[in-house]
């Protein structure tokens, strides 16, 4: 059986490690807060200009004055300090942020990413997309592992990029890929979702790609 | 030298011209000029460039100079929440340029800072990239963009003193002090208007020597675009 | 993860090699890493790189690394206050380059920040710009100059929380906060240390981020280099 | 009767104007605070990341964290604000400040002016000097007409520059001159100092120059 949004997002938190600054895409993303194991450090970066990002606040208590990246309302936390769009993308570029976790919408086997653009809709902007998977130590993306029934998991992306060889991990629905940065192209399947088969996998994945599960 | 105004109008007087370039602080809605903005869509001026992280929300903000058509052309990096907006843009009227977010807020910091050109990893590879240099530093390809430098900017702050030393709160603070240093003229709206010396010269955010000009716009209405809470698990007991 | 260190040398611990680069924040002797630069000093490791805007003066700060010709190289804007250095830079023993503080300050904070390369006015026709690309922006030359980036950099902030949010003190800011966000990693030493939730995020001036590991060096000696005074004129009047 | 040095500092004064943001060199430049009008607001930066500088401090009240670009002790005035080095050189090369006084070596009729080098001689460094003739709207020079009998006012530097055509005004002992920084080179003599004679500054100006005393 295929994961949940939810397991999914707690396989991603498998990602973190004590004493992390993690940067939090919109969507599945978002949930991985919930999975950060009890007495790890970890502090959440908002692109928009601040780091160690609290919960939602309960209601009454929203501040228009802080909100996150995707304009939510949220609260700060004892570990928290503001700053300005370019200090915080200074920050990102800088390669300061340990992990970035985000959505996309194809992923290419050589680490192409594509999340922010489909020609002919409306193109609502790349926000800070482009710079995190530019700049982060380590990105991991969560997504579907097909969008109506097309893969997402290709041997060249078809969509304009957000970012050229950026992809270190790929959790989707069915699986967990390991690809390949620099050198050779190289995609890896690492993990199976239970009652996952390998030929569903192959048949909905059109990169080509290393099989090495445990 | 008097850097006080009794209101936003007056603030804005004689720095409004046609086809001129405006900076305007804020993310989503948060930290935005509201009064400015709509000082400048009470002054009629049209043909507006405006570099904005964003361009509001329909009726809201920048939205409102939207409505009005006094905006030619953005430069944005997301401009997800405006209906109208996408009908201007795909009809034509409206130009529309975008970046990534990092690169629009470092070529507004390097406009300020007297940088013409830095190079980025950002957008390499992608369409971002077209037509502009690209270039290897020990290994690795860079994309070269340009500063942005405005005729004005507007800025929101929390609390600013007769001098234009300003302070910003939370997240409000996101593109407000970077535009302040990147325009020509830098006209500022703040909650709490203090005088010189109340502020804490360590805590400075914006020193006075960007800030032309300063209004205080006391309790001003502040918008939330995405209200998310959470539960209070255990009201029912101790309420 | 545990950022506080119990003292200086545990904070440098498994750092420092031979032929490293390090950064060193201050202006002068205001705002130096006094106690973690006798630390380097003690743990004999040489033939280093220093980018710092001086370097300190005989016996007080880079001034004992000097003495102890643990360092090979300064990359500097000014160190006309130190006599050991004069001779062991004419004696060929010590390598020097000058950055005009402004480029040496931006290529700093370029480093911290991802940009690899920036243009500049300054220098532009001196022996600053010898060998470097210069190119014409809008009718006007300008210098390339590269962003620094250190194997370490210390600095030193008057308070700090167990988070690593640093807040500096007056002057003793300058090169401090930069440098905390140009290196592999980053050490401070701070005069007061508190709690995570002491210090009011919107006052940070270091987010947590880029300090590694914090020290607490209680009451340091603080040293003018000109002590200049002003007569107190009713000073008899009143006593 | 030539100009002391104080009289310089007070000719320099009078390119003041209400609301301007300065920044004074070592040496004369200095002094120019002493002779601010009364009643103009001029904020003085210092480029170790200051603005508002105010005066030095009284006997038993300095401090070691406050001091400005010549390590001196000073105090700090209702309008002060501290920033990065960063930032301090954003707001000088940005173009931020509108008014330096400095001194300088040698000037040049284009304009060239050198102030920080001389060769065979042990180098202490330009410091902010470059940024400074290179950012500010616009440059100063307050100096001594001759050095050792030597013409400082030159048709071509003779030492290392610190930047290429970007003094306005020359203030020296003798008088004071105008330079264009664009366009053809030309240098002007605008005022001469009481008792002092047009060939005494034309014996000791090696650099041509336009008459233009009202």
């Amino acid at each position: 059986m295929a994961w949940t949004r939810d397991q999914m997002a707690e396989r991603a938190a498998k990602e973190l490690r004590d004493g992390f600054y993690v940067n939090l895409g919109i969507g599945i993303p978002t949930l991985v807060a919930n999975y950060i194991p009890t007495g790890m450090s970890v502090q959440l970066q908002s692109e928009n200009g601040m780091l160690g990002m609290g919960p939602f606040p309960y209601e009454g208590e929203e501040d228009a004055d802080l909100i996150n990246a995707g304009k939510q309302t949220i609260t700060e936390l004892p570990t928290t300090s503001y700053f300005s769009g370019a200090d915080s993308f200074g920050m990102i570029r800088g390669g300061h942020i340990d992990l970035s976790i985000l959505g996309a919408m194809q992923v290419a086997r050589n680490g192409d990413l594509a999340n922010w653009m489909v020609p002919g809709k409306m193109v609502k902007g790349m926000g800070g997309a482009m710079d995190l998977v530019a700049g982060v130590k380590r990105v991991v993306v969560v997504m579907e592992h097909e969008a109506k029934g097309e893969a997402k998991l290709l041997e060249q992306c078809t969509l304009p990029l957000t970012g050229q060889r950026v992809t270190d991990l790929v959790i989707t629905d069915l699986g967990v890929f390991t690809i390949e940065r620099r050198g050779e192209p190289k995609m890896t399947l690492i993990e199976i979702a239970p009652g996952v088969s390998l030929d569903e996998i192959k048949s909905k994945t059109q990169a080509s790609f290393d099989v090495a599960v445990a | 030298m008097k850097k006080v105004h009794s209101n936003v109008s007056a603030a804005l007087d004689g720095l409004l011209f046609d086809g001129m370039t405006i900076m305007a602080g804020g993310f989503g809605l948060c930290g935005i000029p509201e009064a400015l903005i709509y000082a400048i869509r009470d002054s009629g001026v049209k043909d507006l460039t405006v570099i904005s992280n964003n361009a509001g929300v329909d009726g809201i903000g920048l939205g409102v100079l939207l409505e009005t058509r006094q905006i030619r052309k953005m430069v944005s990096s997301y401009v997800g929440e405006n209906k109208l907006f996408a009908q201007q843009y795909l009809s034509g009227e409206l130009e529309l340029e975008f970046n990534p977010q990092g690169t629009l807020a470092e070529r507004i910091r390097a406009g300020g800072a007297g940088i013409p050109a830095f190079y980025t990893k950002t957008g390499v590879g992608t369409i971002i990239a077209d037509g502009k240099d690209v270039r290897e530093f020990d290994g690795e390809s860079y994309v070269m963009e340009r500063g942005l430098f405005a005729d004005l900017s507007i800025v929101h702050a929390f609390k600013g003193d007769t001098e234009g030393n300003l302070v910003y709160r939370k997240t409000a603070r996101n593109f407000n002090p970077i535009m302040a240093t990147a325009a020509k003229v830098t006209v500022a709206e703040v909650e709490h208007l203090v005088d010189a010396g109340k502020i804490d010269p360590d805590q400075v955010h914006t020193p006075g020597i960007f800030v032309k000009r300063i209004v205080h716009v006391p309790n001003p209405a502040k918008h939330i675009e995405q209200r998310t809470t959470r539960p209070r698990i255990i009201a029912s007991e101790v309420n």
